[in-house]
């Protein structure tokens, strides 16, 4: 074996285990998730919790006793936390970071990553569907139908950005707003929208349908205990991270580019931001119902997503073709 | 107070021998007596022609060999009447007001689990408010009831009061 | 989902949306609901019979424990209905006294339902501010009282505690307070969107049904119900204090909501004015111990509607019999009625919106049969368990926290 | 007019005030003066006429005669309900309730409260030993009957 071979490889196993990928991505997500909280609470005019609190309970959950229903598929159960870890950890490595060459790319990952993040939605459904308790049966239903509501103004958002860059791959996107920076103010509207959905997606309040407390215990989360539970919530946090970093490489093609530690402050500063936001939305609403939530999103969000894609092909037609190269 | 006395004597008029030992202690309180087997007649009229459309609540007391049973009917006026009744309490048997008093269904159930009334003709559903297991023919609220014998947390604790 | 089929959902006695144990059995086919069956009961304590074994006096602290909320709304109907029977009267400035103490546990009382409507629509941010502010007036029952629930102001023939000049000044800056929030609040609940959809057109509840079922209180005053004990059947001071009776003709947990924090905006004018108005003079008279063979009927207007109280006096120190009706078995009935065909969504504020106390209907604790099957593991030996569990992980607890043993405990 | 996020002003300047949050236990909150906590015993002032036995409704409180004129009161702190009605039912005042909220124990015998009189003052009675302060080095007298 060659020496190149053996780096390549260990290269490999870095960027994918260690960084930028699952170990930093874990803690960056559980700081997310204090900052979430922090200023939750503070919005709240709480204290809140002290900055080791998401990683303590990770560690509490993991040392608790697990737990499965009699009736419950097992298989299914035990495997649907682990898949949605992996499915949404591996979606990661294929968003740019602080600059737009990032190792692993390829003309339609974009596809790829949008699949990815679809994957933990589904496993909810599978694992809750599974436990066979009425609580989770319902929130996995729930889970189901808000994915339909919030897939379709999230994907045509997405789409609008992709058709101006002219391209499927996150990276050729970034690296072409990083070279018309202008042409992102065009996307603001999507930014919007991608922000409503992102909290569908991580079942925000006034999205919190499929887990609402008060009405499903905890959804499809019920039957969940110990180290599966500990899986599910970080699952929630890194989803936090990977939403954030693709409205960041889509929508914020800011500080790429930038020198490395430069960017990787930016970068950081960038998540943080969506993190915020999401947090501010979550604090200020009720819940809707899961009706009023598919109204919402057919009624107003998808037509919005319509219109940016409709004004990026607009703006692809009519600029001179010399900048869309 | 003219209000409750003009009540106390329509219900002397219309009720003379029915109804019994009227009395106003204070404004808007009266207090009358029916026997059982007149009770659905008299109430009935109270309710439907005299407005007492409001049922405040049914209290069920032991009167030793009877039991007896006041209905605390209001009017929107604030003028309260209760009105009372016993049956034996060998055989306390009454017949249900749920068809005119939604409401009154909890009260009844409330008297048969505790008071050992029986209550014809209340809908079907569940028992209130002692639990499922409850041993039949215990009554709790009657005077003669003795709690049983059991090993309660309470008795527990009184065992280490002075530990 | 479940297309065709029906569901069986239990919500209680354990879960998150209700805090106290009851049941509701639902039917759902998808998210709606088709029958819904309430289950009564898990906090019976027997108060009623344990009134029987008590003296009058150990009775008011024992009636006042019937609720957390409406302590004094218990214990003052109580009072009441055995002053009549006594034949005595709390003197006028003590009838003040404990009408001031009902409008601020109004106002505790109808602050804290707010939040829980908030919570109950996922709204935590209400909550978190209705009760922060609630603080305020619980602060003020401890100045006045001498605790923030349970007050133990009432005896019989007057109050235990007097107002003073400075509390009164207090009560009056902390009364200004409360109220600008209490507009912000009006403002939001007015305002905000994603709240109102919650609230309009849930749980309805028309004025004809609220009649036949019974409703009380709020519950009833939001379908138009023009009702309230307070004007009605005048007690304490409340045939000298001006007021209006909020009602609204929504119909449903929107006017719920208004009708309550409207009550709220009336509060603060009826203890200003109690304020006032206090008259001078002792705050209690001498009650005799042991009360004469006799009846009364209490009525008070609860925070959460019409409270009752049947007394029936032996001539001993004990009283015969004590019957209470609490607000919550009123309106009980008519939640079924506000569910027919709802969302299985809308179930826990539409329960929440009659501001249910199920401690308050329920009053027996269970008497646990000796020979009885016993699922319930004991402190020593869950302790033991989870000691052995995590052994079986490799983490040997058994050396720690000896000091939480309580051997006689078990 | 409606809108969502009607709070949101609010929201915001919560966040950059200081949290409502009282920090307990590293921060501690005055009970007001006529707070109804843990009572207080002066044993001078007890005539024994054991009012506050009869009117307890939690059946807590126990006076206990330990000399001539002396007496011991014994209260079961986790059957109190702090009420003070004991206090109100005291014709010389000889109880107090006072601002002493934190009473938790780990162990159910420490929820006990025993305040004997001054041991030096008492003359110790044939049929009893006189009581020392400290709980522990006292035979636990179970249930005994109430003038002990």
């Amino acid at each position: 074996m060659d020496a190149q071979f053996v780096y390549q490889n260990l290269y490999d196993l870095f960027y994918m285990l260690v960084f930028p990928g699952l170990l930093f991505l874990i803690a960056f997500a559980l700081f997310a998730e204090y900052v979430d909280r922090k200023l939750h609470a503070r919005l709240q005019h709480r204290v809140g919790p002290p900055w080791f609190q998401p990683l303590a309970d990770v560690i509490k959950l993991a040392a608790k006793e697990e737990m499965t229903p009699r009736l419950a598929d097992r298989r299914m159960f035990l495997m649907a936390p682990l898949v949605a870890l992996a499915a949404t950890a591996t979606a990661f490595l294929y968003i740019p970071t602080w600059k737009s060459d990032i190792r692993y790319h390829f003309e339609g990952d974009l596809i790829l990553v949008l699949y990815m993040l679809t994957v933990p939605t589904v496993t909810f459904f599978l694992g809750g569907w599974y436990s066979r308790s009425v609580y989770s049966m319902i929130g996995a239903a729930r889970a189901v139908m808000q994915l339909f509501a919030y897939e379709v103004p999230l994907f045509l958002c997405i789409l609008g950005p992709a058709l101006l860059a002219n391209t499927w791959s996150i990276s050729k996107m970034a690296a072409f707003y990083q070279v018309h920076p202008a042409f992102a103010a065009l996307n603001i509207l999507g930014l919007g929208v991608c922000l409503v959905a992102l909290l569908g997606k991580l079942e925000r309040v006034p999205f919190d349908i499929p887990e609402a407390e008060t009405e499903i215990v905890a959804g499809s989360f019920t039957e969940y205990s110990g180290r599966l539970l500990a899986m599910l919530r970080l699952t929630i946090d890194l989803e936090t991270i990977v939403g954030a970093a693709l409205i960041a490489a889509v929508f914020l093609p800011f500080g790429l580019g930038l020198p490395a530690a430069a960017g990787f402050a930016v970068y950081l500063v960038k998540l943080l931001a969506v993190v915020c936001v999401l947090t501010v939305m979550r604090s200020i609403m009720a819940r809707l119902r899961i009706d009023q939530m598919i109204n919402l999103c057919w009624k107003v969000a998808a037509p919005l997503g319509v219109a940016q894609v409709l004004i990026d092909l607009v703006a692809k037609g009519y600029l001179p073709r010399g900048y869309l190269q | 107070m003219e209000e409750s006395l003009s009540v106390q004597s329509e219900l002397m008029k219309s009720f003379s021998g029915v109804v019994g030992n009227i009395r106003v202690p204070r404004p808007r309180r009266i207090f009358a007596q029916v026997p059982y087997d007149r009770f659905a007649e008299v109430f009935e009229n109270i309710v439907e022609r005299m407005g007492f459309s409001i049922l405040c609540a049914i209290t069920a007391l032991d009167g030793g060999a009877f039991i007896e049973i006041i209905y605390h009917l209001a009017r929107p006026s604030g003028v309260v009447l209760n009105l009372s009744t016993s049956v034996p309490k060998d055989r306390p048997v009454v017949k249900t007001i749920s068809g005119r008093f939604p409401a009154a269904d909890l009260y009844e159930r409330e008297m048969v689990d505790l008071m050992g009334v029986q209550v014809e003709g209340l809908p079907p559903g569940n028992r209130y408010p002692l639990p499922d297991d409850w041993p039949a023919g215990q009554y709790p609220l009657r005077k003669d009831w003795k709690r049983p014998e059991t090993a309660t947390p309470d008795k527990a604790n009184q065992e280490q009061r002075h530990v | 989902m479940f297309e065709g089929e029906s569901v069986q959902v239990p919500v209680g006695p354990q879960h998150p949306a209700l805090k106290e144990p009851t049941s509701f059995m639902l039917t759902l086919q998808g998210e709606k609901i088709l029958q819904i069956a309430v289950r009564l009961g898990y906090n019976h304590r027997g108060i009623e019979k344990a009134c029987e074994e008590r003296t009058y006096v150990q009775g008011i602290y024992l009636i006042e424990r019937i609720c957390g909320i409406c302590s004094h709304s218990h214990a003052t109907c109580f009072v009441q209905a055995v002053e009549e029977i006594v034949g005595i009267q709390a003197p006028p400035r003590a009838q003040y006294i404990r009408t001031i103490v009902a409008e601020l546990e109004r106002i505790h009382s109808h602050l804290l339902w707010l939040g829980v409507a908030g919570h109950e629509v996922g709204f935590d941010t209400l909550l978190m501010y209705s009760w922060r502010d609630r603080e305020i007036v619980m602060d003020l029952l401890a100045l006045l009282t001498g605790n923030r629930v349970n007050y133990g102001i009432n005896t019989f023939g007057g109050v235990r505690r007097d107002i003073s000049p400075e509390q009164k000044a207090d009560i009056f800056t902390r009364l200004n307070a409360l109220e600008e929030r209490t507009k912000y609040y009006v403002s939001v609940a007015t305002q905000e969107t994603t709240l109102i959809n919650r609230l309009r057109n849930v749980g309805v509840l028309s004025p004809a049904d609220a009649v036949r079922m019974g409703a009380v209180g709020p519950t009833a005053r939001a379908s138009s119900v023009d009702r309230d004990i307070r004007r009605d059947d005048p007690y304490l001071a409340y045939g000298e204090i001006p007021f209006k009776v909020i009602t609204a003709d929504c119909n449903d947990v929107y006017g719920r909501t208004l009708v309550r924090v409207g009550e709220l905006m009336e509060s603060y004018k009826m203890i200003r004015h109690a304020l006032e108005h206090l008259p001078d003079g002792p705050i209690a008279v001498k009650a005799p111990r042991k009360v004469p063979a006799g009846e009364a009927l209490g009525r008070y207007e609860a925070p959460r509607g019409e409270d009752v109280h049947y007394v029936r006096g032996n001539g001993t120190e004990k009283p015969d019999r004590v019957k209470v009706r609490a607000p919550t078995l009123a309106n009980v009935q008519a939640v079924a009625k506000m569910l027919e065909d709802r969302y299985l969504a809308d179930l826990p504020i539409v329960v929440a919106a009659i501001d249910p106390c199920f401690s308050c209907t329920d009053r027996l604790t269970e008497v646990r049969r000796a020979d009885g099957p016993s699922s319930v593991l004991h402190w020593e030996q869950l302790r033991q368990y989870g000691i052995e569990w995590h052994r079986r992980h490799g983490i040997d607890f058994s050396k720690l926290n000896n000091s939480f043993r309580c051997p006689e405990d078990h | 007019m409606k809108r969502p996020g009607r709070m949101l002003a609010e929201v915001l300047r919560s966040a950059l005030r200081k949290p409502a949050t009282v920090l307990y236990p590293f921060v501690k909150i005055l009970m007001p003066e006529h707070f109804r906590g843990r009572l207080h015993f002066i044993p001078e002032k007890c005539i024994g006429c054991k009012l506050c036995m009869r009117d307890c409704p939690a059946n807590a409180i126990q006076i206990i005669k330990v000399a001539d004129k002396q007496f011991r009161c014994e209260v079961d702190l986790a059957r109190c309900i702090y009420c003070a009605q004991c206090v109100d039912s005291c014709p010389r005042k000889a109880l107090e309730a006072s601002r002493e909220f934190e009473l938790a124990q780990l162990q159910r015998k420490d929820l006990f409260m025993r305040e004997s009189p001054d041991p030096s003052k008492v003359s110790a009675p044939a049929s009893e030993q006189p009581k020392t302060e400290s709980a522990k080095s006292e035979p636990a007298p179970a249930n005994k009957p109430a003038n002990g």
